[in-house]
């Protein structure tokens, strides 16, 4: 906490600046008191509640459904099945087709003949409380004809193996290549790995999670005429208003979308959600307002997962420890449909695997594979931990293969802080940073050599807590994106953010964001930004957003991104004010526009101190309209779109120290620190709070996330009892410090930092406790890093293997797995199957 | 339906309720107090806590009915009738102990009943303290932090009653 | 899922197929069943699950899907609906008779798949239930098979059906997981005279093998001696054959069969489990027994009387006893 | 989620809850704290017709001292246990394992004769009563009976109480002479159920330990005794070899199962473990 202040004093701004300074957030009054508008608050006139009737079963067809006792149920005023909605229900949109040749079965929002995962919606139960709704959902009877459920990646993709969609003839949804010999990025990897001295193979399992944001997802429609309001816990407002007008042919200028206070969605709300329109459909037939709020486990079950990939990595190098060449391909489990941008995210983490080093050949291959699971998506950092992951870890095997420090091993490879800006072996240009001195910070903070000394004296004492330190020297890309490489990339949409500034006739100023925050704190760091540029008092400031009918035009939240562009779009917008209002103001001020100067919220006439115009006077006086120049309108209002030019690149080093206890296999995290540089910081306090619970997220993926699914295709973590969400208890006190390289590509100079947190750590957890008892004979442990597998993986060899219900119903029948990579270059490319 | 009546943050109610009502779900639903939110359905999360004749308790696993008579107080009447915030509260907001803060509700009020037991609780007893209660944003640090700077302002000023609101 | 469960009933093996069609004597074999209609090979029904709180009812049909008369193998698949919307069960049970002379042997196996609710816990509740239910029904089967057609022959019947909550049950798998499972003659269906005593006689047994005493409705006595038996936890493969010894006759002593022991697959060897023996019989008046009107719970206090037998029956060694027939049900699970 | 809807009973008194448990109809349910029914209920997995609620029953709630031994109320809750003098002072043990139970919110309204008659072989608190002889005063129909620890458990979820009786309270004989406790939990979040959990207590006399007990959570449908431990320390040196040694039969006669966070085979391993552990740290050792 001490280091990030410091690092805030290091702004590059002035002491007088908002931006830099640690402003307690207004978004906290209401938040704090009670007095939220939570979508689940929303309560109408006359409003029906939805329930959802859902699968019991991963995988079959629906032979009937009786509905009939469901509609004597007390309280009930319709049910409704996929067969009556089947000719309105469109499909759920996939936004986003990697390949010209992705195969995508359409998602129908409720099944209409056939089911593909456990929880996948059959009827819905409209009732004049929740209540009743809940009740009525026992009487809905649902015959299925089973079908064998796909569940395991490496199976699916076998010849003849059972298909999730028969009509599409094969479970795998697209083949993605990105080869950088190709591409003229880099060089020929098969060359390379050919001419290599060493190459390391790995198979690494990157598991499913949940993200399982605490505010369950709700969704209200009012149905107006033939006008719609929706009020959704959704991070998208925007994407989701054209979504539904698409899904449903409700023309787009007849929806209003509303995102009121929306709990964190960590990429879990980022999605255009079957219930979100169902409940649309539902309004639009009844003529009535609707309410549908999922209960916890119907969250868990149904909201999309995110990561789930087998990861093959090779990577090649000369005996000194240089990289050659580097050699993923991955399996990523699409689930049973694809949603919003499910291809996607394995294809965003494809240029993201080369990490911060400078491999001179790549190539990446990716099969988007169908299973009978629920869809897979974003979650907080969407291919990017995925890959960071991978390539951490594998450049800790690589080290252990050549016999260097890991660290040294880095070190030799990393881009070089005068390198900047850097072409990758991937295309992307990465903007600026110091990995040495991120590093170097980081290990003071840990208090490196003292640890190393002590893991010394466990190792030699035979102790039986070991100790071992992971690293973690990561970089991202944020600030989602430049519209023109999205396009590049078959995205369905750009990557711009919109934002508008109204000043009041108070002098008050209203900024309107298409950045919809989630807990973000927007309203905060917006004021901040907007208070210096227009030299405005930061509590003048207002920040709207998250209506659709308030702030038309947006990108919303997701992809670190809101600061970057969203941000960038709100100074952009001032700009545009001020040379309105500088028009006025020479007018006023009987001046030449040239000879003005705007400094500290005032126009002034250079070299007559003393004189001048307020800002914010000028924004009474062209609301009284009654002397402004005559070329233009009585307004200094501003909107302004911006769509970056490149990515932002933060990087940081994450260094954890472990202690695994050999005797029972638990680990603990005995002390975690980090230095992120995510380029200008706006607001301190916001960026600890990121970078904290990005961490948290990440840790939690190293050592107790992931979703079980049986070999039925039932999801055993089913409820908060078995998916563990750790608590305070769980986590250790991090040491977080900055450094700061401005970003070149935005006028903020911020790089992003929601995601940081998150795909740094989990990488430098794993490695540590592997570091731990690496001397043990132990090279991997699967994730997450429970206490059965760290035992097993010390006492028994392999990975520590499944977990015991995992793949499996057989309560115990589970055998333990040894899948450890092993080193063959065979494997990488799948050698196995 | 059984007759149930409590005073909610100082107000009494009366209301019939059907036993099956969740205490949660009457504070919501009859009674207009949302402030207090429902996080899981397995009492893990704590979202819903409230305090229960001044001790916190999960108020989903708690039945309308088992309430009855009781004193409970909620979020929304923890602050001092002229709006002069609780310590607690204060402190999450001046140590950003919240980010979305759909947990920030259990959050406080499961810091108010610990501080309560424990005036002075090292970082690690905040942690225990709180096990119970869920919070995705913030990876914890900064409500430690929280609890500990109000665990100090609370001890200096001894005056500042657990529940004014429930008095007024 | 998978179960296997093997006995050995001593009658031929025509007599026990026979039995095995007989649809009104096999179902109410599942614990907490009831036949609502039979029509043909199908039958609907219904089976209730309690496990503490946890109430489920799964309402169904299962219906022969194979009769090998000349391989003596039968395959029921029976499937149901939980009655408040949480999910399926679905078991396909395939029964194989093999014939021993003048007993036979039956591998039972089942193949249970749970949906819905109970499913999605970590915690495996309904896995525990899926093991408990199948075991009993196999004990139960081996009671039904093991009285022949001759229903009149009260001796026989009597000793099937003081058998099954006598028999003992091992489980062993590759990871030696070991589970045990015993059944109770409490668990026994039906509302009649005789469905009464024989549940008396269920808790007289526990009583009596608590307390070593004798003093209960039915005749009975504590268990002696077999509680010393060992049986060693099954090796790591599908080997292990079922064993299962019958003890003809009143004065018989009760005799255990030991699975062959595996070398233990973790750094921990399976534990030695303790063999129990039958507790005592009880002579119910013997009653042809027609199908339960109204299933009774499985609810597994029922199991009590096993699981407080098999605990109480050290310090009852030595007593003497007279048993009747001890079944020892060795019972695995494959993986997948 | 909503439970589906039920008669509710509010009893003032023990009889007058065994009377309205007998007339509660067929599915009737006790609730106590209700922290672990109403979860249940919620999720639709049980869905009695009634529930006859303990909560102000007041005989049944609080501590009383009887000489040689505490007579805990079964709705004296879980906080109130963690600070009552008496039970710090004559059965820490109890104290110790209810302060690992769930969460602090939890505790509030949790209680210790519900968690005893809930018989998950998870909970921490069924393995402490057995391994401390605690008896379990049941009232029913018939009046009372008094049952032992070691015949109260009788399987998963299931105890001996049987259709129409009431835990009514738990005595727990003092511990007589130089004892020390442990309760050893491990699990993977701070808030979760057991793994596997060590109840122990230790009576060391010359050097030597005495008498030992210990209870182990987790490790079979129901709590178990350590039986071969037990007698492998009985007289044993209080020297930690000697418990290592001891405590290397721990898992004998337990039957644990698999699950999600630990296989069967694990858990024979960890209890050998935090045996060791919580004897040693018993033992003072």
């Amino acid at each position: 906490m001490t280091v990030t202040e410091d690092a805030a004093t290091t702004q590059v701004q002035g002491p007088d600046k908002e931006v830099g300074k640690a402003r307690k957030r207004k978004e906290d009054a209401r938040l704090i008191t009670g007095r939220t508008t939570w979508t689940d608050n929303m309560v109408l006139p006359g409003m029906l509640h939805l329930s959802v009737v859902r699968s019991p079963v991963a995988h079959a067809r629906i032979t009937a459904i009786d509905v009939s006792a469901a509609k004597e149920s007390p309280g009930v005023v319709t049910v409704l099945t996929g067969r009556d909605l089947a000719d309105e229900q469109g499909s759920i949109p996939c936004a986003w087709p990697v390949t010209p040749d992705m195969k995508n079965p359409g998602h129908p929002s409720i099944a209409v003949d056939r089911v593909n995962h456990v929880g996948e919606a059959v009827a819905v139960i409209v009732a004049r409380s929740r209540t009743a709704a809940a009740d009525a959902v026992e009487l809905v009877d649902v015959d299925y004809d089973l079908l064998p459920p796909v569940l395991d990646m490496e199976e699916a993709v076998r010849d003849g193996a059972d298909l999730v969609h028969d009509d599409l003839g094969t479970n795998t949804s697209y083949h993605f290549v990105f080869d950088a010999g190709e591409a003229g990025t880099g060089g020929d990897t098969e060359q390379a790995f050919a001419d290599a001295d060493v190459v390391v193979s790995r198979r690494f399992v990157n598991q499913r999670l949940i993200p399982a944001f605490m505010e369950p997802r709700s969704v209200v429609v009012q149905p107006q005429g033939d006008n719609y309001t929706m009020w959704s816990a959704t991070q998208i407002p925007h994407i989701l208003r054209v979504m539904l007008a698409m899904v449903t042919g409700i023309p787009e200028h007849k929806l209003r979308v509303i995102a009121p206070d929306v709990g964190g969605g960590f990429g879990g709300k980022l999605q255009v959600n079957p219930e979100e329109i169902l409940a649309l459909l539902v309004a639009r037939r009844l003529g009535k307002p609707v309410k549908w709020t999922e209960t916890r486990s119907e969250s868990l079950m149904t909201a999309h997962h995110g990561r789930d990939q087998v990861q093959f990595i090779d990577v090649a190098a000369d005996r000194e420890g240089n990289v050659k060449g580097l050699r993923v391909r991955l399996l990523a489990d699409m689930g049973a449909y694809l949603r919003l941008i499910t291809p996607g995210v394995p294809a965003l983490g494809a240029f993201m695997f080369p990490g911060i080093y400078k491999f001179p050949a790549y190539r990446f291959e990716c099969d988007g594979v169908f299973t009978n699971k629920v869809p897979t998506d974003a979650y907080r950092g969407a291919g990017r931990p995925e890959a960071t992951f991978a390539v951490e870890r594998i450049m800790d095997e690589l080290a252990v293969e050549l016999g260097m420090d890991p660290l040294e091993l880095r070190r030799k490879n990393w881009i070089q802080s005068q390198e900047f800006p850097f072409t990758t072996v991937a295309g992307l240009e990465y903007d600026s940073g110091d990995y040495d001195a991120a590093t170097q910070q980081a290990l003071d903070l840990l208090g490196y050599p003292e640890l190393r000394e002590e893991q010394r004296r466990r190792r030699e004492s035979n102790d039986p807590v070991q100790l071992g330190i992971g690293f973690s020297t990561f970089t991202e890309m944020c600030g989602l994106a430049p519209s023109r490489v999205l396009g590049s990339l078959s995205y369905g949409a750009g990557g711009w953010e919109s934002a508008s500034i109204r000043m009041l006739p108070t002098g008050k100023v209203e900024v309107v964001t298409g950045s919809t925050p989630h807990g973000q704190g927007h309203e905060t760091a917006w004021s901040q930004l907007v208070a210096d540029q227009l030299g405005v008092p930061f509590e003048d400031v207002e920040v709207l957003h998250g209506d659709t009918a308030v702030a038309p035009k947006g990108m919303d939240t997701y992809g670190s991104r809101s600061l970057v562009v969203g941000g960038t779009a709100v100074l952009k917008a001032a700009d545009k004010v001020i040379a309105k209002a500088r028009k006025v103001a020479a007018h006023l001020l009987e001046a030449s526009e040239d000879d003005l100067e705007f400094t500290g919220g005032k126009f002034s006439v250079r070299g007559t101190p003393g004189s001048g115009l307020g800002i914010q006077e000028i924004a009474l006086a062209v609301f009284a309209a009654h002397d402004y120049p005559e070329d233009v309108e009585p307004s200094i209002d501003a909107d302004a779109t911006f769509d970056p030019v490149n990515f932002s690149f933060p990087h940081g080093t994450h260094v954890c120290a472990m202690e695994v206890d050999t005797d029972t296999g638990f680990v603990k995290i005995r002390k975690y620190a980090c230095v992120d540089d995510v380029g200008t910081i706006v607001n301190p306090l916001i960026v600890e709070g990121q970078v904290h619970g990005g961490l948290a997220q990440g840790i939690a993926q190293a050592l107790y996330e992931e979703a079980v699914y049986d070999a039925d295709g039932n999801l055993t973590t089913g409820t908060f009892v078995d998916y563990l969400v750790p608590s305070a208890a769980d986590l250790p006190h991090f040491d977080t410090g900055n450094t700061v390289h401005v970003a070149p590509g935005n006028p903020i100079g911020a790089k992003g930092v929601g995601e940081a947190g998150c795909i740094a750590s989990t990488p430098a957890v794993v490695n540590a406790a592997l570091d731990a008892v690496r001397h043990l004979g132990v090279s991997d442990i699967r994730m997450p890093l429970t206490p059965e597998r760290v035992w097993r993986a010390i006492h028994q060899g392999g990975d520590g293997g499944d977990r015991a219900t995992a793949g499996s119903n057989a309560y115990g029948g589970a055998q333990t797995e040894t899948t450890a990579g092993v080193s063959t270059p065979q494997s990488a490319l799948g050698g196995d199957r | 339906m059984t007759r149930v009546s409590m005073q909610v943050d100082g107000v009494t109610y009366t209301d019939e309720v059907e036993p099956r009502t969740l205490l949660v779900h009457h504070l919501r639903e009859a009674l207009g107090k949302v402030g207090t939110v429902v996080g899981c359905d397995t009492s893990n999360c704590g979202a819903c806590t409230v305090h229960l004749d001044g001790q916190a308790v999960k108020s989903c696993t708690v039945l309308a009915v088992q309430a009855d008579g009781a004193e409970v107080t909620t979020i929304e009447g923890i602050a001092a009738p002229d709006g002069t915030l609780h310590p607690v509260q204060k402190a999450f907001h001046e140590m950003h102990g919240l980010q979305c803060g759909y947990c920030t509700p259990g959050m406080i009020m499961a810091s108010i009943d610990l501080l309560k037991e424990n005036p002075d609780p090292s970082d690690t007893e905040v942690r225990e303290g709180i096990e119970g209660n869920l919070c995705r944003c913030t990876g914890y640090q900064n409500i430690v932090r929280a609890v500990q700077q109000a665990a100090g302002e609370l001890s200096g000023s001894a005056a500042t009653p657990e529940t004014t609101g429930a008095q007024a | 899922m998978q179960l296997e469960n093997s006995f050995t009933v001593p009658v031929p093996v025509d007599e026990a197929w026979r039995v095995l069609l007989d649809i009104e004597r096999i179902a109410p074999c599942m614990p907490g069943a009831a036949l609502d209609s039979v029509e043909g090979d199908s039958f609907t029904g219904r089976v209730k699950v309690k496990l503490g709180p946890i109430n489920l009812t799964y309402q169904g049909k299962a219906s022969f899907i194979e009769k090998d008369e000349a391989a003596h193998k039968a395959v029921i698949d029976g499937r149901g609906k939980d009655q408040r919307g949480n999910g399926t069960a679905a078991a396909l049970i395939t029964a194989q008779l093999k014939d021993e002379g003048s007993s036979t042997r039956v591998d039972v196996l089942t193949d249970l798949n749970i949906t819905g609710r109970p499913a999605q816990f970590g915690r495996g509740v309904m896995t525990d239930v899926g093991n408990k239910l199948l075991g009993q029904f196999a004990d139960k089967l081996a009671a039904q098979l093991g009285e022949g057609d001759a229903q009149g022959d009260a001796a026989r019947a009597e000793a099937a059906r003081v058998d099954a909550p006598g028999s003992v049950t091992a489980t062993a798998t590759a990871t030696g997981v070991v589970e045990e499972v015993a059944a109770s003659v409490e668990q026994t269906p039906g509302d009649n005279a005789v469905a009464e005593k024989v549940r008396q006689a269920g808790t007289a047994t526990r009583e009596a093998a608590a307390a070593a005493t004798d003093r209960s409705t039915g005749e009975h006595t504590a268990a002696a001696d077999p509680p010393t038996t060992p049986i060693t936890a099954a090796g790591s493969t599908d080997t292990a054959p079922a064993t299962a010894v019958a003890a003809g006759g009143d004065t018989a002593p009760a005799t255990t069969g030991a699975a062959p022991s595996g070398p233990p697959s973790g750094p921990t060897a399976p534990p030695t489990r303790p063999a129990t023996g039958a507790p005592p019989r009880s002579t119910p008046s013997a009653a042809p027994r027609p199908p339960a009107a109204e299933p009774e719970p499985i609810d597994l206090l029922e199991v009590a009387g096993g699981a407080a037998a098999a605990r109480f029956a050290a310090p009852a060694a030595g007593v003497a006893a007279v048993l009747l027939l001890v079944v020892l049900v060795v019972r695995r699970r494959r993986r997948r | 989620m909503i439970p589906a809807p039920f008669e509710y009973v509010r009893p003032t008194t023990v009889e007058e809850a065994v009377q309205a448990v007998a007339e509660g109809g067929e599915d009737v349910k006790i609730m106590a704290g209700g922290q672990s029914l109403i979860p249940v209920m919620r999720l639709r997995l049980a869905a009695p017709e009634t529930i006859v609620d303990l909560g102000r029953v007041a005989e049944m709630r609080g501590v009383r001292d009887e000489g040689d031994a505490l007579v805990i109320g079964a709705m004296t809750t879980h906080a109130e246990v963690i600070t009552d003098p008496l039970i710090a002072q004559h059965a820490k043990l109890v104290a110790e394992a209810t302060e690992t139970v769930a969460d602090r919110q939890t505790r509030r309204r949790g209680t210790f004769g519900g968690a005893l008659a809930h018989a998950d072989p998870a909970g921490d608190l069924p393995a402490v009563a057995l391994a401390l002889d605690a008896e379990l005063v049941v009232a029913g129909p018939g009046g009372r009976r008094t049952v032992p620890a070691s015949e109260f458990f009788v399987d998963y979820l299931t105890t001996a109480l049987e259709e129409g009786e009431v835990l009514v309270e738990i005595r727990v004989p003092k511990l007589a002479g130089d004892w020390g406790v442990r309760y050893e939990k491990f699990n993977r979040v701070a808030q979760a159920w057991s793994i596997v959990a060590v109840a122990a207590a230790v009576r060391r006399e010359n050097g030597h330990i005495a008498e030992a007990r210990i209870g182990l959570t987790n490790m079979g449908p129901t709590p178990l005794r350590a039986s071969a431990t037990e007698a492998a320390l009985s007289g044993a040196a209080a020297a930690p070899d000697a418990v290592a040694s001891a405590a290397r039969s721990a898992a004998e006669g337990t039957s644990p199962s698999s699950d999600l966070n630990a296989q069967a085979d694990y858990r024979e391993h960890l209890v050998q473990v935090l045996t060791r552990r919580a004897v040693t740290a018993a033992a003072g050792l």
